[in-house]
């Protein structure tokens, strides 16, 4: 790689922003658990989103102060949370009903690799351990639209758009749009469409760092942030 | 977020001609009367509707199919105390009928709303409403493979809902209703009472906003069983 | 048929009666519509059962007073009843999966026929006119006791206990216990095994008016009810 | 009719060895941690359990699985802050682990509760997850075929309790706990109080009566998540 990405990339906050301005007034949201979870953080002015979470609640408001903690009112990601008027509460199969329904407009997830079929893994680094899935598998089969953010390569510099995943897959033909530390892409027709990169790196360096083909798009517009 | 239409008519104003659609309700328990009729006055054809039953009388789903707006009915029951409307046009080919055991036609309805596409069910297994469904037997025993139901519109009945579509249900009124909510593409509710965003305790919310586009209230709303017994007709 | 059943046979309201004396205390029954629902005026003295409605009612009382309905409380058969403590509504999948899943003790029916391997015809006399199946095929599957309440024969004298059903099926091996005018059968290994019958009708007269072989059990009580 | 017992060691006195027991609760929300410990107490060995978790610290399912209780885990998330009592047996071969997706988790146990002994899904569908599983076509997609899971008991949390068994839930506490009480042959619910018969109105029951065996009031219950801060031990 002759680019240094360090001095350019978006940072985690940056990648979320960006994911947020996307997530339309009155959308419901399934944000998975870690670094997805950051993306309630910048939701639009005047935009409501309602946000969801595996474990039965609709509606849920900010993080609970630390100390104030009520640990019989989390989210997946076993962090307390709080209620807000129009909060609902409701079991596991009826919260997964939700998800396989196609009744969540948006899941936004965390990848170890995204394929230009739209194929995800995120679950699973296939090197043994105990493996864990949650509610993964379901949710990316869940909404119209599932977003992944994550960085635009792993820590030691592979791609994580890719022609074909390597890794075990969560899902099959199942990612719409990725939200890297570098651009926004789309999966149109088992192919990448890019749609937005910074400024600062050129499309060769792009694709360079990129596993699969970058198709460009009608216009190719420039990602900015604010400084996070 | 605000859900609320000002209008029956408002809100079922887009419902076209062909679309399929679950009108909640056990008998009249349930059966969302206002919305039932505003969909008369509307007028859209060719209509689809699943509900348990057949109508009774000359009011709610009876005057829907007598106003021959309804090309093909999915339900378990279409018997009642006077069924002349469905009857007739039945017995003259004039609507389709998919009979459908009660608990498959629920079942089924909430696959859709869940995203199951299909089920295995002991019922039916050996009788004429299993003829030509796939079979499979799981631990020695064989069971009836049923599909989802899914609609493009429901019209339900509540009790009280706010403007992000939370609903309550007035005692046995629930039966149909919070399914249907589940399976329709877009679900619209009558309820008796708007309350503000808060207004129902979240263990309480039968119905969460999610399933539910729209809601209308209808305070004091008719009761088909009362309508009937007074030989209503409409329109 | 040599005998004259009518001075003999138990009225509907003593068959009802019979068919409570085995519902046990604390039982959850559903009870089919018509003619069955007079069993749970019989249900003993100092027992409890629990009634069962498809409607989406668990735990209801006696039926409302006339003038006193209110009709969004109702059961399947669409007569209004009343709620005592410790009623529960819920949906119909929900109530339909107490039946389906194996939650109720006992649901009692009504026949056109029963076969000695307990094939059950209740819903269709195959003669045209408008088909409607309600509940019934769901509830044969549903409750780990399927019991069956009838006239031993139709009204035209034809039997209603047979080798086979000739009407159409409402289920499959599914009736465990008959209770008709003349007698009480139980559906053992494919084939009905007499429990009681009434003192005043002999074997052969009640062999003449059954479809099928009568098998005796260990022992045949007098099937004996009060004046109702 | 009266389902209370008097302890929660009486509540789970008879769980035999080798039982199938479902433990509601979502990591620390809603687990019934003073049923587990009782079972822990009682001694049953080669138990079948499913839980969306493997436990965490040394308290509830963990401390059941550190006592070697515990033959198979069925499962969503064996992951946590410290899940050392399952991952050390799991990685001696100690423990056997089925991980299910946690909507399918949460939808075969529905499905054991309904009579449904098999659904379709998209869950996992092309995955790891669905080697060796049948799949199926509809509508020009392919789905995953998922079989029931029922349990001889289930040890679930509720808030109030009635002595039919009916019960409500505290806020997102609810969830798995009223789908395992439909799943097990025996449900057993420990509620933070009793109420009388009556004392749910019967449009907030969450779970009725007919799902559960025995209801034990433990007022003030433990919480997990407290406990694990507090790096509680038991027993």
């Amino acid at each position: 790689m002759s680019i240094n990405l360090e001095n350019i990339q978006l940072n985690n906050a940056q990648i979320a922003w960006r994911a947020a301005q996307d997530i339309e007034d009155g959308a419901y949201v399934n944000l998975g658990i870690g670094f997805p979870e950051m993306v309630a953080q910048f939701q639009p002015e005047g935009r409501e989103a309602i946000f969801h979470t595996e474990n039965g609640v609709l509606g849920f408001g900010k993080a609970a102060e630390a100390g104030e903690e009520d640990w019989d009112l989390i989210n997946a990601g076993k962090k307390a949370v709080t209620i807000k008027p129009g909060t609902a509460f409701f079991h596991h199969a009826d919260s997964f009903a939700m998800v396989r329904g196609g009744h969540l407009d948006v899941a936004i997830l965390g990848a170890f690799q995204v394929a230009q079929n739209g194929d995800l893994a995120n679950w699973s680094t296939g090197r043994g351990g105990v493996p864990a899935v949650g509610g993964a598998m379901d949710l990316v089969h869940g909404a119209r639209r599932v977003a992944v953010i994550t960085d635009h390569v792993t820590k030691k510099g592979a791609p994580k758009l890719v022609d074909a995943c390597t890794m075990p897959l969560t899902g099959v033909g199942c990612v719409t749009r990725v939200y890297t530390s570098l651009c926004v892409v789309d999966v149109v027709e088992g192919r990448f469409v890019l749609r937005e990169k910074l400024a600062a790196i050129s499309m060769d360096d792009l694709q360079s760092v990129t596993g699969a083909v970058l198709h460009v798009g009608d216009t190719v517009k420039d990602l900015t942030t604010p400084s996070l | 977020m605000d859900k609320r239409s000002a209008s029956v008519a408002d809100a079922v104003a887009d419902i076209p001609d062909g679309a399929t659609v679950m009108i909640g309700g056990f008998g009249g328990s349930g059966a969302p009367i206002e919305l039932i009729h505003a969909l008369i006055l509307a007028g859209p054809k060719g209509l689809t509707v699943v509900n348990n039953n057949a109508g009774n009388g000359h009011v709610g789903l009876a005057a829907l199919i007598e106003q021959g707006q309804v090309d093909k009915l999915i339900c378990s029951f279409p018997r009642s105390a006077d069924p002349k409307a469905f009857t007739d046009l039945y017995q003259a080919g004039g609507i389709e009928l998919e009979l459908v055991p009660q608990g498959t036609l629920a079942e089924r309805i909430r696959a859709g709303g869940a995203g199951i596409p299909a089920f295995y069910t002991p019922t039916s297994y050996g009788t004429d409403l299993a003829k030509g469904k796939p079979t499979a037997e799981f631990d020695g025993r064989t069971y009836v493979q049923e599909r989802w139901l899914k609609a493009d519109y429901a019209l339900i009945k509540g009790e009280l809902g706010d403007p992000m579509g939370n609903l309550t249900y007035r005692m046995a009124a629930r039966n149909f209703n919070p399914v249907m909510a589940m399976a329709a593409t877009r679900t619209i509710a009558q309820v008796s009472r708007f309350v503000e965003t808060g207004g129902i305790e979240p263990e309480v919310v039968i119905t969460p906003g999610i399933f539910v586009s729209t809601v209308v209230e209808v305070p004091n709303p008719q009761q088909e069983e009362v309508l009937i017994r007074q030989k209503a007709v409409f329109p």
